[in-house]
């Protein structure tokens, strides 16, 4: 079941240092959103407020609210693991677990919650994810080597493997593709648009084209120089961002830059 | 084979007639100078009692006493007998029976130097202390020489070695140069060394080691120790007389009771100037109470003093510690007083 | 046409390769010297460290034989060269184990606040004074132990949990501080993979963090055991000297192998009558505490082999 | 057809902030508290310790003068108790100061070779021998200092003395036993070695790759890796460990109490006997023999030693805090 | 200066693995050459075997030769510090030194040739060398505060500033723009442009577009399986690779993927 999320008036902010301001904004299910800006704008920051990964830095506070269906997921008597587990995240740097052989990786979401699962649902769930990060073909003779023994780009698919295979509701996606050859990449996308049937899903991409290809809504963040705060200024439908955006800054920063 | 020690509190029974009867542990602790001696005794009365174990704590003196005091050592030995607060304490503890002590190791102080070739050396009691105290500085000196005219004395400086710790052995051997040589040795007694910038070690393998180590060294230690090293015959009246157990126990034997002390306790005012007699000399007490709150701890130190006090103990002691053993005296004085250990 | 390029290709060949060999010799001396001192650095300290244990080898081997290892001392006083060291090795085994026991739960879970939760006051409070507590002198652990059983027991008690006690006041602080830089080591990254897979922060801390820097928290508990395992005084003053054999730190004296070391280096030569026989040796006790110190160091071999162990099974590739 | 265009920036109006923070339940809650708890009990524990020592000193601080040099031994008549631990404070410092001197450089190139300069197969065996040294108890440190080490110095100290009687450590008498300050600081030295080694080795090791790789991507040599990426990174750890080093420098009791002819005297003169004694020797060797006075008289010098910690520590942190936001954590 | 580099009969291994097999090519003076492949083909471990970064891993070994100018780059008289003095590296993940401030990082390589840079020679290296990473206007008010704590975007440019300060011959760059924002990615490959009057440049990218954009030349690498070895498949200039390669495979990868 994917989830509608309505954010009003988010500030975010690291201690004292205001990185994100003031956005207002409604992620639709069952659709891709794409979050694009420049380096340093908040992307990251603000995509880590919706599964409330940014409270686990120190220091890190949020004002305003993000609801879920309504929920508000800073509520008071909202459980942040239950909100980690429904919108599930895929970071820049692949991380995976290093003592963890790769179909412990894939099934880590399982393993570390104490879920009992049993082995052949077990092979089907790691042999399900790991095809839709489109990484089967090349680790099924491995699966009990270590994830830290793959490539980069094998690395990140994996771990897109271990988010999905604990089916949330919401995935989040920072950068998924940055370290990934075109072939993962056209494969992540594939898979994207076949996630967004069922889920939710965020995407922070630096890639134009992928945002075009990928998202049905994009938003564009800026920042109005160092130590200024990130500001969501424009979102809409990605076909009205890349053709005929509302502000000049999206349009200077859409424009003829690739291709 | 190693029974367990059944724990702190024995279960003695006195109704079997044949061998051993006794079970239990027994603990002891204080002066380490006994230590040597307490492991003959130890071992000498489990043999005869394989169900008791007895542990002696080599604390030293100080903590002994305090522990006779406040009843963790159901005996226990000291370097000193006991006086004042420590009497007070251990006569609380002991309640009904009183204290018993009496002079259990006595052992002679023998006074060793490093000196290669040099075996044995004569020295009066004055010269003793000038060494000591830092007057006497080269071994070539005049006053050595004129009590050892055979020996070729080196030009070696002297190197005094104490000890460096608060010790029974320091204590009884600045009594001894303070009754003999007072003008020499000024210093008031006790247990730390009242002399500054002089080496020093700990404990009595601590100052030999010194003592080997350094040519011209000179030292004092319990005589069981002091192999490989150069030994003083010590002038006593025109004499001079060579440390050995027989000549230290003659000293005990010819000293005079203290008087004035409860029936059970045995303590000596030594004399230093009894001619024929080794006069620095250690006498450690052992202690122990004449009630005990129950009866096996009492059956223990009863079983354990008594072969402590024994002829067989005492000669086990001489063997393994070179110790004096006590004379036929005062072993007839403390017995009694050592029979009569009950629970009450 | 041709000799030009081929002489400019000459030319371009020599240029690299006197760019490609020509060090910076300062930087070179430099790299070098650091080197050698590096090196040095490790023969210098090899020197102490192989004199010790050749010390320990040479002086203790010949007193160990299966007498020596299986008897206790128990009756055997003087020179006589029977008996061994049963019972200082199993007091040793005991009162460490207890020790252990006590310390490692409470230090690892001190660093775990530290490092996962610890801000504010409470935690610099805990960090400074953790620090302050390596700095309590042995003895002092010891007197602190007897004063509080004396309190719960009475006085005199002598039993190997006092001394257990003891050395958990010293072990504490040294397993709280190599656990806490251990798991500071653990890459957030990997906590943050949790977090985003909803796993709760306990488990997080239980199956990530402790999981990828076990290799390390074994080795930081291995050093404290070292640290507390030849500990002298404070045993000294705690659990007495005993020569029998008693394995229940809850009841009656135990004898550790670093006291039993140094009591016997402290009763210096024995008597001997009839001078050295078979059944009289005068240096004796002094060979038995080399035997001792050479069991003793043997003993910390064999849990250090263990640690090895578990560190190359589970130690993770962080890089 | 929502779009929030934040326009030009309007001065929002003074909202009440009201800023989210983490919340536990359940498990974690309980978790959390058994951390706290431990992290708290230990507080409890050194306070029990700290509350026990001062206690116990309390009689020895506040007798008068007379008192304590009627019934303390050593203790000069007409002195202040400061006055009487002053000579012993030094000790313990110059010793430990001393160690830590001579063992820092030294464990820094070891670790360093472990970690970055021994081949990795016989990196291993050597960290191996390093945390296998590190377990020798201070009871064979003595014996060995005594017998062996003392006798092998000696001719170095009588060289020292010699050649560099004018510096104020190598003046004076050298002692013909060597049992003096300067072999005591070598065994020290010798004793807190493999503790620095085996910590500092594991920081070392723990620098990231990435870094390394910068640094020898830019031109630089082994060395200059170890100096830009590895030492840098492993500054804090290198602090703790010398930190850990100094600590059981400066509470050691057995290697100094069989060791050192002491003294009580504030001397930089190493190489002379009886002129140094530490404060957890002193303990250890008076306390067998005292009661009454003498005992609390003790356990305020180890209360000395206790504030003589604090006062490094707090030091020690000033130092890694300054450095904290360049640390390489995060 | 600029300079040559032929590979010949190049074989990479990590301990027994044969991760690149049998590579030979030539690589042109001031140009641009791009290496593109799927993940894990190699590429990577290519490129690190042109500076000798290679061998810093523990059991790595190469078999062949790597001439700079008719050099042996690992010929025996050579100082494998002086050739990566010469052959600048940029890697995938931004690095920065974490201890140093944002200044002294741009100078880290250059201290070490240069103790005793003076103080206006090393302010002009640091701006010059920002100004080429399109940095200087973000962090010109915070060059004393520490690298760690800028974004990831901006860390890599501060990582490349750092590798130009040093001014090489060659500069390998182990796709550098993969953690960058279109505006950093376009100012670095302008200065790609720049640096190529007077350097050897080759660059590691997945984006074709990219690829097509800076190089002169493109190497497309290709592996036929996970445990088999990458190989060389075809190099050629970059608009014949992208146009009409002369490989099925080559064509197959770059064709119709993107835009
Ligand atoms: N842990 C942190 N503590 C303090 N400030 C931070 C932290 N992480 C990020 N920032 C700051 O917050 C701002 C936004 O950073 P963020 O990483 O969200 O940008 P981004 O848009 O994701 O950039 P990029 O495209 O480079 O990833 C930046 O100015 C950054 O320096
Ligand atoms: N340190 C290493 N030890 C062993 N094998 C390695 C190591 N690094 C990489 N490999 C292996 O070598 C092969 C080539 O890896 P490499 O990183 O060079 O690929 P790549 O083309 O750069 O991939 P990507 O585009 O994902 O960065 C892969 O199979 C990888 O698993
Ligand atoms: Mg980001
Ligand atoms: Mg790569
Ligand atoms: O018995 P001592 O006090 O001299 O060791």
């Amino acid at each position: 079941m994917a989830q509608r999320i309505d954010v009003k008036d988010l500030n975010i902010y690291y201690g004292d240092f205001l990185a994100v301001q003031d956005v207002t904004m409604t992620i639709d299910p069952q659709s891709v959103t794409a979050f694009i800006g420049p380096s340093g704008c908040g992307k990251s920051t603000f995509l880590r407020t919706l599964n409330r990964m940014h409270e686990v830095i120190p220091g890190a506070a949020v004002e305003g609210t993000v609801e879920m269906e309504g929920v508000d997921l800073y509520g008071p008597d909202v459980d942040p693991v239950a909100v980690r587990r429904n919108v599930g995240m895929v970071f820049q740097r692949p991380n995976p677990f290093p003592t963890m052989s790769i179909r412990d990786n894939v099934l880590a979401g399982v393993k570390l919650n104490n879920r009992r699962i049993s082995r052949s649902d077990a092979e089907e769930l790691v042999e399900g994810s790991l095809r839709g990060a489109n990484l089967w073909n090349e680790v099924k003779d491995r699966l009990d080597k270590p994830g830290s023994g793959l490539s980069g780009g094998q690395q990140q698919r994996l771990c897109i493997a271990r988010a999905i295979a604990v089916k949330p509701q919401v995935l989040l996606m920072d950068e998924p593709c940055s370290a990934l050859d075109p072939i993962s990449t056209l494969a992540i996308e594939d898979l994207i648009g076949e996630l967004k049937q069922d889920y939710t899903i965020v995407i922070v991409t630096h890639n134009m084209q992928q945002a075009a290809r990928v998202s049905d809504r994009t938003a564009f963040f800026n920042i109005a120089g160092t130590g200024k705060p990130g500001r969501l200024i424009e979102m809409d439908e990605t076909s009205t961002i890349f053709s005929s955006p509302a502000q000049k800054s999206t349009e200077d920063y859409v424009s003829g830059r690739f291709g | 084979s190693d029974p367990e020690p059944a724990g702190a509190e024995g279960t003695g029974s006195t109704d079997a007639a044949d061998g051993s009867t006794l079970s239990g542990e027994l603990n002891g602790g204080g002066a380490s100078s006994q230590e040597s001696a307490m492991e003959a005794w130890r071992a000498g009365f489990q043999s005869a009692n394989p169900d008791v174990t007895v542990n002696y704590d080599p604390v030293g003196s100080g903590g002994g006493r305090t522990g006779f005091g406040d009843g963790t050592y159901a005996f226990a030995g000291s370097d000193a007998a006991l006086e004042e607060e420590d009497l007070a304490a251990a006569e609380a503890q002991c309640g009904p029976g009183g204290i018993i002590e009496f002079p259990g190791y006595v052992s002679p102080i023998a006074v060793a130097f490093n000196l290669p070739g040099v075996d044995s050396l004569n020295l009066k009691p004055q010269v003793i202390a000038d060494i000591f105290n830092g007057t006497i500085t080269s071994w070539d000196d005049k006053a050595i020489a004129a009590d050892n005219p055979d020996v070729d004395l080196p030009q070696t400086a002297i190197t005094v070695v104490h000890r460096s710790d608060d010790s029974g052995t320091t204590e009884n051997f600045q009594e001894y140069l303070s009754a003999v040589a007072p003008d020499e040795w000024p210093h008031e007694p006790e247990g730390v060394w009242p002399i500054k910038g002089q080496e020093s070690a700990q404990g009595t393998s601590g100052v030999i080691g010194a003592a080997q180590s350094g040519e011209g060294a000179i030292t004092y230690a319990d005589a069981s120790q002091v192999s490989g090293l150069g030994t003083v015959a010590v002038g006593v009246g025109d004499d001079f007389v060579p440390y050995s157990a027989e000549a230290a126990a003659e000293v005990v034997a010819q000293s005079p009771r203290v008087e004035g002390t409860s029936e059970g306790v045995y303590a000596i005012d030594l004399q230093r100037d009894i001619a024929g007699t080794y006069p620095i000399v250690l006498v450690s007490y052992s202690l122990a109470c004449g009630t005990y709150a129950d009866e096996a701890t009492a059956e223990l130190v009863k079983g354990f003093m008594t072969y402590l006090a024994s002829e067989e103990g005492q000669q086990a002691a001489a063997d393994a510690a070179g110790s004096a053993p006590l004379s036929a005296d005062i072993r007839d004085a403390v017995m009694p007083s050592i029979e009569a250990i009950a629970a009450g | 046409m041709t000799t030009t390029t081929a002489a400019a290709s000459a030319d371009a060949t020599e240029l690299t390769r006197a760019l490609l060999t020509a060090a910076d010799p300062r930087r070179r001396r430099v790299d070098r010297t650091m080197r050698i001192l590096i090196w040095g650095a490790f023969a210098v300290a090899m020197v102490p460290l192989v004199s010790l244990v050749w010390t320990v080898l040479s002086s203790g081997f010949g007193r160990i034989s299966l007498d020596f290892l299986t008897l206790s001392m128990r009756n055997i006083f003087g020179g006589d060269p029977s008996g061994g060291i049963y019972h200082a090795i199993a007091g040793t085994l005991v009162i460490t184990a207890l020790a252990t026991v006590i310390s490692v739960p409470i230090g690892l879970l001190t660093a775990i606040y530290l490092v996962e939760y610890g801000r504010g006051a409470l935690a610099r409070a805990v960090t400074f004074f953790v620090d302050v507590m390596t700095g309590i002198p042995s003895i002092v652990a010891g007197l602190f132990a007897v004063a509080l059983f004396t309190l719960i027991l009475g006085p005199g008690v002598r039993i190997g949990l006092i001394g257990a006690v003891a050395l958990s006041v010293l072990m504490i602080p040294v397993v709280v501080r190599s656990c806490e830089e251990m798991l500071k080591l653990v890459p957030n990254e990997l906590r943050e993979a949790s977090y985003a897979l909803g796993v709760p922060k306990w488990l997080t801390i239980v199956k990530v963090v402790l999981r990828t820097s076990v290799a390390g928290l074994t080795t930081g508990i291995l050093l404290a055991v070292a640290r507390v395992i030849g500990e002298t005084a404070p045993l000294l003053v705690t659990v007495g000297v005993t020569d029998s054999i008693n394995f229940d730190p809850f009841e009656g004296r135990m004898m550790t192998l670093p006291v039993f070391a140094y009591r016997q280096y402290s009763q210096g030569l024995a008597t001997c009558p009839g001078g050295e026989s078979a059944t009289c040796v005068p240096d004796i006790a002094i060979q038995n505490g080399w035997g001792a110190a050479l069991v003793l160091i043997v003993i910390v071999l064999v849990l250090n082999l263990a640690g090895r162990l578990v560190n190359r099974w589970f130690s993770p590739k962080l890089r | 057809m929502t779009t929030t265009a934040s326009g030009p920036p309007v001065q929002a109006p003074a909202r009440r902030r009201t800023r989210r923070r983490t919340t536990d339940r359940g498990f974690n809650r309980a978790f959390r508290w058994i951390a706290v708890g431990s992290g708290v009990l230990m507080l409890a524990v050194l306070a029990a310790v700290a509350l026990f020592l001062l206690v116990q000193a309390w009689p020895a601080l506040t007798a008068s003068e007379d008192d304590l040099a009627a019934s303390v031994p050593r203790y000069p008549a007409d002195t202040s108790l400061l006055a009487y631990v002053g000579p012993l404070v030094f000790g313990t410092l110059l010793a430990a100061a001393l160690a830590l001197a001579l063992a820092t450089p030294v464990a820094m190139g070891i670790a360093l070779f472990i970690s970055h300069y021994a081949p990795p197969k016989l990196a291993q065996v050597l960290g191996y021998l390093v945390d296998l040294l590190a377990a020798v108890p201070s009871v064979i440190y003595g014996l060995w200092g005594i017998f062996v080490l003392g006798p092998a110095v000696l001719p170095v100290w009588e060289w020292l003395g010699q050649v560099l009687g004018w510096f104020p450590l190598f003046a004076g008498t050298v002692s013909p036993t060597s049992r003096v300050l300067a072999t005591v600081s070598v065994v020290l030295a010798v004793m807190i070695l493999p503790i620095i080694t085996a910590v500092s080795r594991e920081v070392f090791l723990q620098t990231p790759k990435l870094h390394e790789e910068a640094a020898l991507a830019l031109g630089a040599t082994r060395w200059e890796v170890v100096r830009t990426a590895v030492l840098p990174f492993g500054r804090s750890g290198v602090i703790s460990a010398a930190m850990l080093g100094l600590g059981r420098a400066l509470g050691e009791t057995m290697a100094v109490l069989m060791i050192l002819s002491p003294g009580f005297l504030y001397s930089f003169k190493i190489l002379t006997s009886a002129q140094h004694q530490t404060i957890a020797a002193y303990i250890a060797a008076d306390f067998p023999e005292a009661s009454g006075l003498a005992v609390n008289t003790l356990v305020a010098t180890g209360l000395v030693l206790f504030v003589i910690t604090l006062a490094v520590n707090m030091g020690a942190r000033a130092i890694v805090a300054r450095r904290k936001e360049f640390s390489g954590a995060n």
